[in-house]
């Protein structure tokens, strides 16, 4: 059986890079297979690469307070090609003080199946999308062996 | 292929034309811009302000997208928080030169009363507006940014009446982008620098300033030293008289006091006689804890380490800075909690054992990546900074660009200073590998778990989680 | 005339009915109290968990009127500030046994639901109140007052499961009131100690600790330290057994490491073998910054200050401090900066250089005022301390006492350490003295100004103002 | 010309005596004849003392948050003793975290001619005296050669 394949960027002219670098080798050790676009990726980008990859999932990074623009259009992009991975995003989603639970409001609007703050942790990240794409029932004792 | 010499007059001037050229706004005369700055209060002189304070001048970070709030702004970290030196930190599509997006945005905050950038858009208000900027606030204006080809934004806010530049070729690329060749940022900043340098030639010095922090996570002093070192060279080149070399705080005390005594031997070592070398400390540029009170702490943290070693300025953080950009009030109160700390503090003399040794360290370190680097280029430093970068000579920790390798992999040994776990090709001989190898072994041996990314990752995440060390088992 | 004697076990009974008689709340048994205290779990044995620590531990004051609010003020400060230790500071009228005018407060806070006390009236919620208190909260809890005459405090407190108290005869008397005699005070403090000497007995040690900050304001350390000593000597007659020696922080960094060095060191020395003897750090005591972030400023640097040298505790300020009672918010505020300053420094070694030499002049003060209390007592440490102050050998500065002379006068020598200006009639020798007098006579020559009250009360005022040292002409 | 005299001291069970003894060398060292009564003074013993002195000001200081209480009939008492002196009042007045407008408010109305918060330097509590007593008039020279 196939690792799930996994897209990783950050979006637009974001260059924070920190954050899904370690999430990067975080979802590696879980068992996925990760492809990470690394900084200041289009929205096209992502869409091309889960296309090509047959992405499970679109993991969506913005820290510098852009992700409302950056990220206009994504889903429609990813319905054009016809393909439908669970899409997350996280990080500094907001410029300045904002609540956080508008910010998530507005993102799940956009199409997002998760919407995470900067205080999450890789962990809660890894088992989310674990648990969401089925795969615990699958291999409880790889996630035995991590924790 | 790029080549460390001096733009001539002519090359200059017929750069200067393109650059005005694509610009959005309407250019200015050098001639008009000389007399500008002349007529600029003393006070208002960034470099003699910097070079003459007897004590550690503070500088915040600050901007907004529109110029009266950004007046307010810049007012309120003067007036409340006691600011020595002002920034105007530049908004992320001005990073980008994409000068219609910033404009959109300027235009939309002008309707919505939000800020819909997250700087100031200084190409877009043009030369006048920088100049009712600078007319308007009390105290010397830096330009902060993280541009890559920051060409433009020079020449619009230099004539504009900024007296200081952040940003080089190397710090502003690597941190800040994926998509330019150091080559090509090399002969950008050349020209920013060159302009730099005609101000000054007039009278006018301009002071640059590496962005030494570079990705703001983990980096070894070393590298930081070295590539601001590198910068201050170009720029001397070029006929900059005024550099400030920066270095981001590690947490470390004896480990940043070392860097910066190491900063300011080498720096004044390394450039030529005719620069006058200031240096400049960065609160934490790494993840904050997302507590104000805990952020606190860690600003209190930087300025006390600053109140030891004495640099020329430091920059402050907020205690918002995880949350985003920070309200002109947080940005005041950073400075006044590090104003207290440092003047508290800088009132009593605080020597600290052990720094010689780690000085030396570094010392070393840095002396060998140069030496590399002017090997590298058959002692030209640019040619040799491309070279250096594209074997893995130099290298830093988790950049977004790929003109860096990224190889190496820094994380802290038992006592909390920063070493690298992975060297990649990284040019620094086998014996100071072995110290970094060993001081990590330690570290290893107190947490019964191997070095590894894991180790890593838990370094980055620890202050913002409340200590400096990343522990294993510690959530 | 009083005498450093044991009450016998006859003479603390009498004692025992006398302070109940007066009591407006129903006694307890001493048995059923050994019983209360022997139910407790292990993790809320003050002595047990500040002498087992491997850590800073952190404690914060607080005290509000009304039980419950006591209970979830306790409870934010554990969850919210991660205090190790809690305190519960006790109101002004309960200090002064004016228990009918605490009721009234009490009273009135239940209607109003305002705060019409300083603090928790521990003596007017009773021993049930207290046992309440004990049995809510997650930590261990200290009684932290200020009360001269303490018996009745001490009776209901203990038994009602507190197993740490605050005070003692000097430093519960000179800087709280007017209106007590040393030699009243030492008796009164004898009661409380022969009854947690009698706890102690039982296998319940109750952790007694000096108020080693005294009037807060400039005093210098070998007063504090030597003032510690005695009433840990005081309390070692009774049979007290964990005995925490209390110093609070002058601002420079040197001097307050020498300090807390001193303290351990002389502690061990000159108390009882089987006393256990633990320190404490006291963020500073003196008077605050107004406004919240340089208050945050002076907080870190007192955490600081702890990591570096490692006293047992620290007892945290919080942001509010100029204003008046804090927050709870607020409180645990402070013992987050103070958190994140202490974990992030403590995980690296910090080795200051010329603490030796600051506390080898601490320490030889120290001996020379603890001399002269046992020679003017003739080896009985409880009278040489009544002759020793009647005749101005010990002293403090400010006290509103009329028990000390107040004719010290500190001020801040050049590099921010305490030093006497006026020694009044200080048993320091000669050299001491001269060491002082050259200090001062530097800062002198450094402000062009003779040393005199103005110089005092600019220090007085520096650290609210912003800075360490008082200079002139800085408003 | 005798020096106008001034009776200082902290109130009610209050212990806090260091702005008080600034206080009293600052207004010696302007030219006042000063009673410093020291810590925890009954009201009463500040009536007493302004009699005594025939007091042109009494200055009542009051850090610990009980200055309310510990003033009640301070005002009633000295007009019963026949005095009239000008009566400050300052320190923290409150407990906790009220606004000074508030606090100023109340204390005026308690009669107290002047009401200083925390903030406010021995300078200035000085010179204001000085001014309401008409000092400065008549000796002008003096003031010149403080400042
Ligand atoms: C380091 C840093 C930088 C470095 C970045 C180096 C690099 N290339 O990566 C440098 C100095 C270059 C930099 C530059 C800038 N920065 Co910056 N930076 C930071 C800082 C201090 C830390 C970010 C970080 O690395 N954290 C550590 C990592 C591990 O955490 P993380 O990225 O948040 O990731 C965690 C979670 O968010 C989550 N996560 C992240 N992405 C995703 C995605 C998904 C799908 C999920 C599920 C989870 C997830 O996973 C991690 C788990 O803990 C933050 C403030 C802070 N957080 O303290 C500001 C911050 C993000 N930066 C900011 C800004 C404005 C900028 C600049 C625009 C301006 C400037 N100051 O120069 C430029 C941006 C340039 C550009 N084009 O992008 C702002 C953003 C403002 C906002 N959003 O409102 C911040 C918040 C600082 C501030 N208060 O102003 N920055
Ligand atoms: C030092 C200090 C102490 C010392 C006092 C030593 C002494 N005997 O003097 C000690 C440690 C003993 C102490 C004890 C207590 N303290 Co205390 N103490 C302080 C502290 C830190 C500084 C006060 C000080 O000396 N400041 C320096 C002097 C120069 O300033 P000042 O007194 O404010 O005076 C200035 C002005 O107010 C003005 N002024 C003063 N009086 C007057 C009068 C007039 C007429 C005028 C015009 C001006 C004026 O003149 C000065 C000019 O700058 C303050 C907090 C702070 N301010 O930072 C708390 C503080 C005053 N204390 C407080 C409390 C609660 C207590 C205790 C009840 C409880 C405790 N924590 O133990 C006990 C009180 C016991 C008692 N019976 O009084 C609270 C008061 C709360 C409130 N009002 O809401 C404060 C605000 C701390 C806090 N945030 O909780 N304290």
């Amino acid at each position: 059986m196939s690792e799930p394949s996994v897209v990783v960027g950050t979006i637009g002219s974001d260059a924070h890079v920190v954050g899904i670098t370690l999430l990067e080798h975080a979802l590696k050790e879980a068992g996925f297979d990760v492809r990470n676009l690394g900084a200041q990726t289009p929205k096209e980008a992502f869409v091309e690469a889960a296309a090509e990859t047959g992405a499970s999932a679109v993991l969506v990074s913005s820290l510098y307070g852009h992700a409302e623009q950056d990220c206009e259009g994504l889903h429609e992009g990813l319905a054009e090609a016809d393909v439908d991975p669970m899409t997350y995003i996280g990080g500094n989603l907001a410029v300045g003080q904002s609540e956080f639970e508008t910010v998530r409001r507005q993102f799940r609007e956009m199409g997002f199946d998760g919407v995470f703050d900067a205080d999450v942790e890789f962990e809660e990240v890894v088992s989310t999308l674990r648990a969401e794409l089925g795969m615990d029932e699958r291999s409880t004792r790889l996630t035995q062996a991590r924790s | 292929m790029v080549e460390d010499t001096r733009l001539t007059d002519a090359e200059l001037e017929q750069l200067d034309q393109t650059v005005w050229e694509s610009a959005p706004v309407e250019s200015a005369s050098f001639e008009e811009a000389v007399a500008f700055h002349e007529g600029l209060p003393e006070h208002k002189r960034f470099a003699d302000v910097l070079e003459s304070a007897d004590r550690v001048l503070t500088q915040p970070r600050a901007g907004v997208p529109r110029l009266d709030d950004q007046i307010d702004l810049l007012q309120t970290l003067t007036d409340e928080g006691d600011a020595d030196l002002l920034p105007t930190t530049i908004d992320s599509y001005t990073r980008d030169n994409a000068y219609e997006k910033a404009q959109a945005g300027l235009e939309q905050s002008r309707e919505t009363g939000e800020n819909e950038l997250n700087g100031f858009p200084a190409v877009n208000h043009g030369v006048d507006g920088c100049r009712r900027l600078i007319e308007a606030v009390d105290a010397p204006v830096q330009v902060r940014h993280g541009t890559p080809d920051a060409r433009l934004l020079a020449a619009v806010t230099l004539a504009g009446g900024f007296q200081s530049f952040e940003g080089g070729p190397i710090t502003y690329n690597l941190p800040y982008t994926s998509k330019y060749e150091l080559a090509e940022t090399i002969e950008y900043w050349q020209y920013v620098d060159r302009l730099s340098g005609a101000y000054t030639e007039r009278g006018v010095p301009i002071n640059r300033e590496p962005f030494g922090p570079l990705t703001g996570t983990l980096v070894p002093p070393s590298v930081a030293i070295a590539i601001c070192i590198i910068e201050g060279l170009l720029a001397a080149t070029q006929g900059v008289r005024s550099v400030t070399l920066g270095y981001g705080q590690v947490g470390n005390l004896v480990q940043d006091v070392a860097a910066i005594r190491a900063m300011e031997q080498l720096g004044t070592e390394y450039l030529p006689e005719e620069v006058t070398v200031t240096t400049v400390f960065h609160q934490w540029m790494g993840g904050f804890p997302r507590d104000e009170a805990r952020a606190n702490g860690v600003i209190a943290l930087g300025a006390a380490t600053a109140a030891v070693v004495e640099p020329d300025k430091i920059i402050t953080k907020s205690p918002q800075e995880a949350r985003g950009v920070p309200t002109a009030a947080a940005n005041a109160a950073g400075l006044r909690t590090t104003g207290q700390v440092l003047q508290m503090l800088s009132e009593q003399s605080v020597d600290l054992e052990g720094v010689d040794r780690e000085q030396d360290l570094i010392e070393r370190s840095v002396r060998s990546l140069l030496d590399a680097v002017f090997d590298a280029g058959d002692g030209d430093v640019a040619r040799g900074t491309v070279e250096a970068f594209e074997q893995g000579l130099l290298d830093v920790p988790f950049p977004p660009s790929e003109a860096a390798d990224g190889d190496v992999l820094p994380a802290r040994d038992d006592d909390g200073r920063v070493r690298l776990l992975k060297f990649g090709n990284l040019a620094v001989d086998s014996e100071v590998k072995q110290i970094h190898d060993a001081r990590l072994e330690t570290r290893a041996t107190t947490e019964n778990r191997r070095p590894s990314f894991r180790m890593v990752a838990d370094d980055v995440s620890a202050i913002s989680d409340g200590r400096l060390v990343g522990r294993p088992g510690d959530d």
